[in-house]
C-alpha cells in the first residue's frame, strides 16, 4: 500500500504513543471488561478508566440521568472500587489489552491526589493519569479546584511530584478563561491537556417540582455541548505546547475532526458510547478516510490546521 | 452480548394500548435467555438520545418479539416503525431468570408489561404452574393465550373487576395461596410496577419462599458502564449493610432478599 | 369566573408591572414591527428589542448563525441604528404597542453604556433597561465586562447613576461563580437581573478547515443549552433578592416553568421565536393552564417553588 | 405574512434530483406575489432546528407548488412528507420581482431552483418574452413545458451539451442578445446561482440594463429579526458607501446596482 492510501493515525503524548488519535472517556466506558465483548479494545487509542479515588465510593442516590435536547445530565457522583480495589479487580484485565490505558484520578484534597498516583504508580499497566479536577462535586472547603487556578496548580504540582508517567489535568468548562488553566497545568509539568468535562446542569420536573436528579445538579454532556467544546479546545490549545485531548459531544469522524483542526491531538469519545459502542472505532475508520481524501500522510497534520485567512482573530 | 441491526418483521397495536413488534435478529434471537432484555436505539425526537431497554417477550428461531406500550418520547417514535425498517438493538443482556428450582411449584406475577418478561421463563420451565396477572381494566390483561397455550393455568385480577377477580394481582395470588397452594413450596417470579413486586417479596419473606423480582429502571448505557440504572441491594460486606447494584448488569432478575426498597433504609 | 380558574399572571420587577412574565429575548425579536404582522405584541409581558449602543454598529460579516444539535450559535455583533437611530425609527412604533419596552444597552467602555442610557432616559415609551455585559465580542482593553466582577460593578453602577428606570443587568454564562456576579448586580442597585446569554461555542468546516462563522466564534443558544441556564438561574436568583428573568432554550411552558420553579420570576423566549413565532404567546398560555391544574392563583407563587426535602442541597 | 399549518396534496420526485409539493395553504396561497417565498417548518433532525426557505413555484386557488432540490439535513427530511401531513408555512415574505416595465422587453435567466422562482412571474407578467434557463445536463432542465404553455421562447444550455447549447446560461443569453434582441432593451429577472446572478448584473450595468436578481442566503427567522441574512448593498448615504440589506425583508429581490459583490469591496 502506498503512503497516501494508509496514512500514519499515531499520535504521541509525552513518553507515550497510541496507535491512533482516538480514546474513550472517563465515565462512559467502565474499566474496560464492560464493553469487550462489543469493542474491539485492541482499535482504541487509549482507554480512559472511571474515575478512581483513595478508598471505594458509592455515587449519588438515584435517578443519577436524565435526557434533555441532544444532551444527557449526568450526576453519577464518582462511585467506584477506591484505588485498591481498582488494582485488584480491573487492572489484571487491563494488563492483557494491547492498549495504554489511563486512569482518571480525582481526590477530596490535594494530597489524596499525591496519594491515589502514588498507589497506581506502584503498578505496571498504567500509563498515564487523567487528573480529574473538573468534577462538581469535588472541592476543598468551599474552592473548587478546577475553577481556582492557585487550588488548580497546587494538585497538578502535587500529581506531577508523584510520577514520571504522563499527567494530564482535566480542565473544567465553567471558567471564564479556559486558556489560564491551561497554561498553569503546562507550568505546573503536565504532559497534555484534556478538555472538556461535563458543564453543570439541572433539570426540573415541573409536576412534582423536584429536581430529577438524585443529586439536584449534573453535568451535560453529548452533542449539544459539541460547539461549545470546539471553542474552549480551540482556545486552549491555542495557549500551550503541550498537546490537548479534545472530548464533548462527538458522534462520527467530523465532530472528532472538527477538534483536531482547532487544535487537539487526540480525541475521546464520551456519551455516544452508550448510543453507539462502537463509535470510537468508527471514529478512527472515518479520520483514515478524511486524512486519505484529503492527502495527508499523518493525523498530525490536522492538528491546528484551522485556516483563519481574511477573517478576523475571534476569541 | 451482541449489537446487531435487527428487521422489522411485523409491528402491530395489540390490547391495553400494548404493540407488538416482531424483528429479525438471527445473532441474538436464539441466544435470550428468560428474564433477558434488548437495549434499542430508536430513531427518536432530539430529546430522546439514549437507547430503550425492552424485555425479549418471545424468540422463534432468528426472530424476537418484543411487546410495549408507548408511554414517551422513546417508545411513541417506536410506533412509527414499519416493516422492513432496521433498528439497532444490542443484547441478550442482563442477568434474567433462574431455571425454576424442580422441587418448587412454580408460580408467575405479572402486571404491566410483566407478561412480556415472563413468558419465555414459562415456555423454558419445562412444566407448567400458575400465572397471576393484573391490569386496571380487561384490556390491559395480555398474553393470556399464549400462557394457556404453554399449558399453564391462568388467574386474572383487575381493579375495575372486568376480569376476573376485583382487586390487585396480589390478592388473586393471596386467594389461591390461602386455598389452594396447600402443602405445595411455591417458587416466586414476578416482573411489573415496583409496588406489586415489594407486595410479591413481602409475602415470599414472611413464609421462607424464594421470589425473583424483574426490576425496572432508566437506563443508560445497559451494559455495566455508565452507572445509571443503580438499585440499593444488601450487601453485607459494607460497613452500613448496602450497596448499588446494576439493574442492567447484576438484574433486572434480583432475589427478593437482595432488595433494600428505597423507604426502609 | 372563579379566581381558581383565572389565575393573576402579573408579574413585578421594580417600579414595572408586566401583564405576563413571559418577554421575547434581546436579539430574538428585532426591535418589535418585525413580528407585528404575527404575534399579538399586546399579549407579551414584555419586549426586549435589539441590543442598542453609541452609534450606528453594522455587526459581523455573514455567515452569521450556523445550526448545531439542537442548537444555533450566532455571530450576529451587535449591527443597529444607534441610540438616535432607534429613538428615530423604532420608539414611535413601539409607544403605540401596549406591552413594556426594554431595552438592551451595550458600550465599549464603561462611559457609553451611561450616555446611551442617559440618551434613551429622555425618552417616553422605555421601560426599563437590560444591560448586556455579556456578549462575547465587547471588553474595554482585553477585559469583558461580564466576567471580570469589577468591570462589571462599574457599568452598573453607571447605568444606575443615569436612570431611575428599572436597571436589569444580563449576566454572563461563562463563569464559574454566576451568584457573585448576581449579588454584584444587586450591591450596585439593579432591580432585576436577566440571565443567560449565549454560550460562547465555535463550528468549523471540516472539508475547507475554516471556521463557519464570519466572525470566527459566536454564541450558542437554543434548547441544547436550556439545562446549563436552569442550573445557572438556580444558583443566581437564590443569591439575591431582586428578581430573576430567565432565558435559555424556552421551547414551551414547561421549559419556561422550570426556570420559574428555580427561581425566576420572569422568563424571556429567545431563538424559538425564529421557529414557532408564537411560542411567547403560547408559553403565556401553557402557564395559566399549569397554574390553574394546580391551583395556584398567582404566577408568583411558582417563583422558586422547587421542593429539595430528602435531597442533598446541590450545587 | 401569516403562520399557517398547510397539509401536503401532493408530493413527487420530479426531474434532476427535484421533487413537487403541493400544498393546501389558503391564507397564504392566495397572496403570494412573483419571487416571494415561504419559510417552511419541517420535522428535520436534532441539528436542524430552524425552518427553510423556499421560492413559491405556483400557485393555484388554496394551493402552492414548492420546487426543491434534498441538499442536506432540512431537504432530505422535507422528502419523507407523505399527503395529509401537516407542515408549519410562514408567508408570503420578501420583496419579490417588480411587474415587468411595459416598454421593456421580458427576459428570465434561472438556474437550478430559478425556474421555481421565475414562474409565478412569467405567469403574471401580462406578455410573454424569453426565458434562459441552465444546468449541468438535460435531467436539470426543469419547467420548460409550464413556460412554453404560457406562451414564453425557451432557450436551453447544457454544461455538457446533452440539450441546448453546450455552455452557461449567459452564452445562451449572449449569442440572443447579439443577434436576435434588435433595437429592443430586455428588463432582466433572474434566480440562480451567485455566479451566474452576478454575470448578468455585469452584462445589464456594461448596457444599461435593468436587471432584477433574487439572492440566496441561509435565514434564520426570515422577517427580519435576526439579521442572519445578510448582503452587502450599496448605500450612498453611508461613508463607506455600503450597507448590510436583510435577504428575507429588503429582498430576496435586488436591482443588480444594489448588491456589492463580496470581493470586490
Ligand atoms: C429491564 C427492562 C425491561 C423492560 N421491558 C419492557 C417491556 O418489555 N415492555 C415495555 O413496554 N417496557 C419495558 N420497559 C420499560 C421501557 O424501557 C420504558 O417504558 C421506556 O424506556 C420508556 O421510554 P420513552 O422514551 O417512551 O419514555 P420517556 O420519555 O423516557 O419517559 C416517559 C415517562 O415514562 C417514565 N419512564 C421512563 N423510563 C421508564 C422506565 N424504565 N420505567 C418506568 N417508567 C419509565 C418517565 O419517567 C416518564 O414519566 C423495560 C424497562 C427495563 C429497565
Ligand atoms: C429566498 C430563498 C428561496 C429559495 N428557494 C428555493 C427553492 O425554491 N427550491 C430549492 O430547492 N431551494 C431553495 N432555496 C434554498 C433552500 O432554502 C436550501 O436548499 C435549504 O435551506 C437547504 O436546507 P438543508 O437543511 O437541506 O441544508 P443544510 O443541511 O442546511 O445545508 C446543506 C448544504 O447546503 C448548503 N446550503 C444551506 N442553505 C443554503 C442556501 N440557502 N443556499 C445554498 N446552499 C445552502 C449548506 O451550506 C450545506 O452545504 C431558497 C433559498 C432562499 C434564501
Ligand atoms: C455518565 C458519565 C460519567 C462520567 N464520569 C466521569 C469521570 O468519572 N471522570 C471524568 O473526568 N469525567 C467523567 N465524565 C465526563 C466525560 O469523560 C467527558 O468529559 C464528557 O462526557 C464529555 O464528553 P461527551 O460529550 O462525549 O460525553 C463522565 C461523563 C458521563 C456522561
Ligand atoms: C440571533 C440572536 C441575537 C441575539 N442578540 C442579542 C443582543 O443583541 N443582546 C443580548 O443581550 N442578547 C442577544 N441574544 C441572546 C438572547 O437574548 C438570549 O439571551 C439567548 O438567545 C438565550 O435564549 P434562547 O436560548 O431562548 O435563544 C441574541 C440571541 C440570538 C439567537
Ligand atoms: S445502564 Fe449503564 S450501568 Fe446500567
Ligand atoms: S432571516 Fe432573520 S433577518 Fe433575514
Amino acid at each position: 500500500m502506498s503512503p497516501s492510501t494508509e496514512p500514519s493515525l499515531e499520535v504521541r503524548l509525552g513518553s507515550l504513543v497510541f496507535r491512533n488519535p482516538v480514546m474513550v472517556a472517563s465515565g462512559t466506558f467502565g474499566y474496560g471488561p464492560e464493553y469487550a465483548e462489543l469493542v474491539d479494545l485492541s482499535a482504541l487509542g487509549a482507554i480512559v478508566v472511571k474515575g478512581i479515588c483513595r478508598e471505594p465510593t458509592r455515587g449519588n442516590p438515584p435517578p443519577r440521568t436524565v435526557e434533555t435536547p441532544s444532551g444527557l445530565i449526568n450526576a453519577i457522583g464518582l462511585p467506584g472500587p477506591g484505588v485498591a480495589g481498582f488494582i485488584r479487580d480491573y487492572l489484571p484485565f487491563l494488563r492483557r489489552v494491547p492498549t495504554p490505558v489511563i486512569v482518571n484520578v480525582w481526590g477530596r484534597t490535594v494530597e489524596e491526589y499525591g496519594e491515589v498516583v502514588e498507589s497506581l504508580d506502584r503498578e505496571e499497566g498504567v500509563h498515564g493519569y487523567e487528573i480529574n479536577v473538573s468534577c462538581p462535586n469535588i472541592k476543598e472547603g468551599s474552592r473548587a479546584f478546577g475553577v481556582h487556578l492557585d487550588m488548580f496548580r497546587r494538585v497538578v504540582e502535587r500529581v506531577r511530584a508523584a510520577t514520571r508517567r504522563p499527567v494530564i489535568p482535566k480542565l473544567a468548562p465553567n471558567v471564564s478563561d479556559i486558556a489560564a488553566f491551561a497554561r498553569a497545568a503546562e507550568e505546573c509539568g503536565a504532559d497534555a491537556i484534556s478538555l472538556i468535562n461535563s458543564i453543570p446542569a439541572m433539570a426540573v420536573d415541573i409536576e412534582t417540582r423536584r429536581p430529577i436528579l438524585g443529586n439536584v445538579t449534573g453535568g451535560l454532556t453529548g452533542p449539544a455541548i459539541h460547539p461549545i467544546a470546539v471553542k474552549l479546545v480551540w482556545e486552549a490549545a491555542r495557549a500551550v505546547r503541550i498537546p490537548t485531548i479534545a472530548m464533548g459531544g462527538i458522534r462520527d469522524a467530523a465532530d472528532a475532526i472538527e477538534f483536531m483542526i482547532v487544535g487537539a491531538t487526540a480525541v475521546a469519545v464520551g456519551t455516544a458510547n452508550f448510543v453507539e459502542p462502537r463509535t470510537a472505532v468508527r471514529v478512527v475508520e472515518g479520520i483514515r478516510d478524511y486524512l486519505v481524501r484529503h492527502g495527508m500522510t499523518s493525523v498530525a497534520d490536522l492538528t491546528g490546521s484551522l485556516r483563519l485567512e481574511g477573517l478576523p482573530c475571534g476569541g | 452480548m451482541t449489537l446487531e441491526e435487527a428487521i422489522v418483521v411485523e409491528h402491530l397495536p395489540d390490547a391495553g394500548g400494548y404493540w407488538r413488534i416482531e424483528l429479525r435478529a438471527p445473532a441474538i434471537a436464539p441466544r435470550v435467555r428468560p428474564g433477558q432484555f434488548v437495549h434499542v436505539r430508536l430513531t427518536a425526537p432530539a430529546d430522546a438520545i439514549l437507547r430503550r431497554p425492552f424485555s425479549v417477550f418471545r424468540t422463534e428461531d432468528d426472530r424476537l418479539e418484543l411487546l410495549y406500550k408507548p408511554v414517551g418520547r422513546g417508545t411513541r417514535a417506536m410506533t412509527e416503525l414499519r416493516p422492513g425498517a432496521v433498528i439497532s438493538l444490542l443484547g441478550p443482556l442482563g442477568r434474567g431468570f433462574p431455571t425454576p428450582a424442580p422441587d418448587r411449584f412454580p408460580v408467575l406475577v405479572a402486571g404491566g408489561y410483566g407478561m412480556a418478561a415472563l413468558y419465555l421463563l414459562g415456555r423454558e420451565s419445562g412444566r407448567a404452574g400458575i400465572v397471576f396477572v393484573g391490569g386496571a381494566s380487561a384490556v390491559d390483561v395480555l398474553c393470556v393465550p399464549e400462557f394457556e397455550a404453554l399449558g399453564w393455568e391462568v388467574r386474572v385480577a383487575t381493579e375495575d373487576g372486568s376480569r376476573g377477580l376485583r382487586g390487585q394481582v396480589t390478592d388473586a395470588f393471596d386467594a389461591w395461596a390461602a386455598s389452594e397452594l396447600s402443602d405445595r413450596t411455591p417458587e416466586l417470579f414476578a416482573c411489573g410496577p415496583n409496588g406489586m413486586l415489594r407486595a410479591v417479596g413481602e409475602r415470599a419473606i414472611a413464609r421462607g419462599w424464594t421470589a425473583w423480582l424483574s426490576m425496572d429502571r432508566a437506563m443508560g448505557c445497559g451494559v455495566g458502564a455508565c452507572l445509571t440504572c443503580v438499585q440499593k441491594v444488601r450487601d453485607p460486606s459494607h460497613p452500613d449493610g448496602w450497596t448499588w447494584a446494576r439493574v442492567c448488569r447484576e438484574g433486572p432478575v434480583f432475589e427478593c432478599r437482595e432488595i433494600v426498597w428505597e423507604d426502609d433504609v
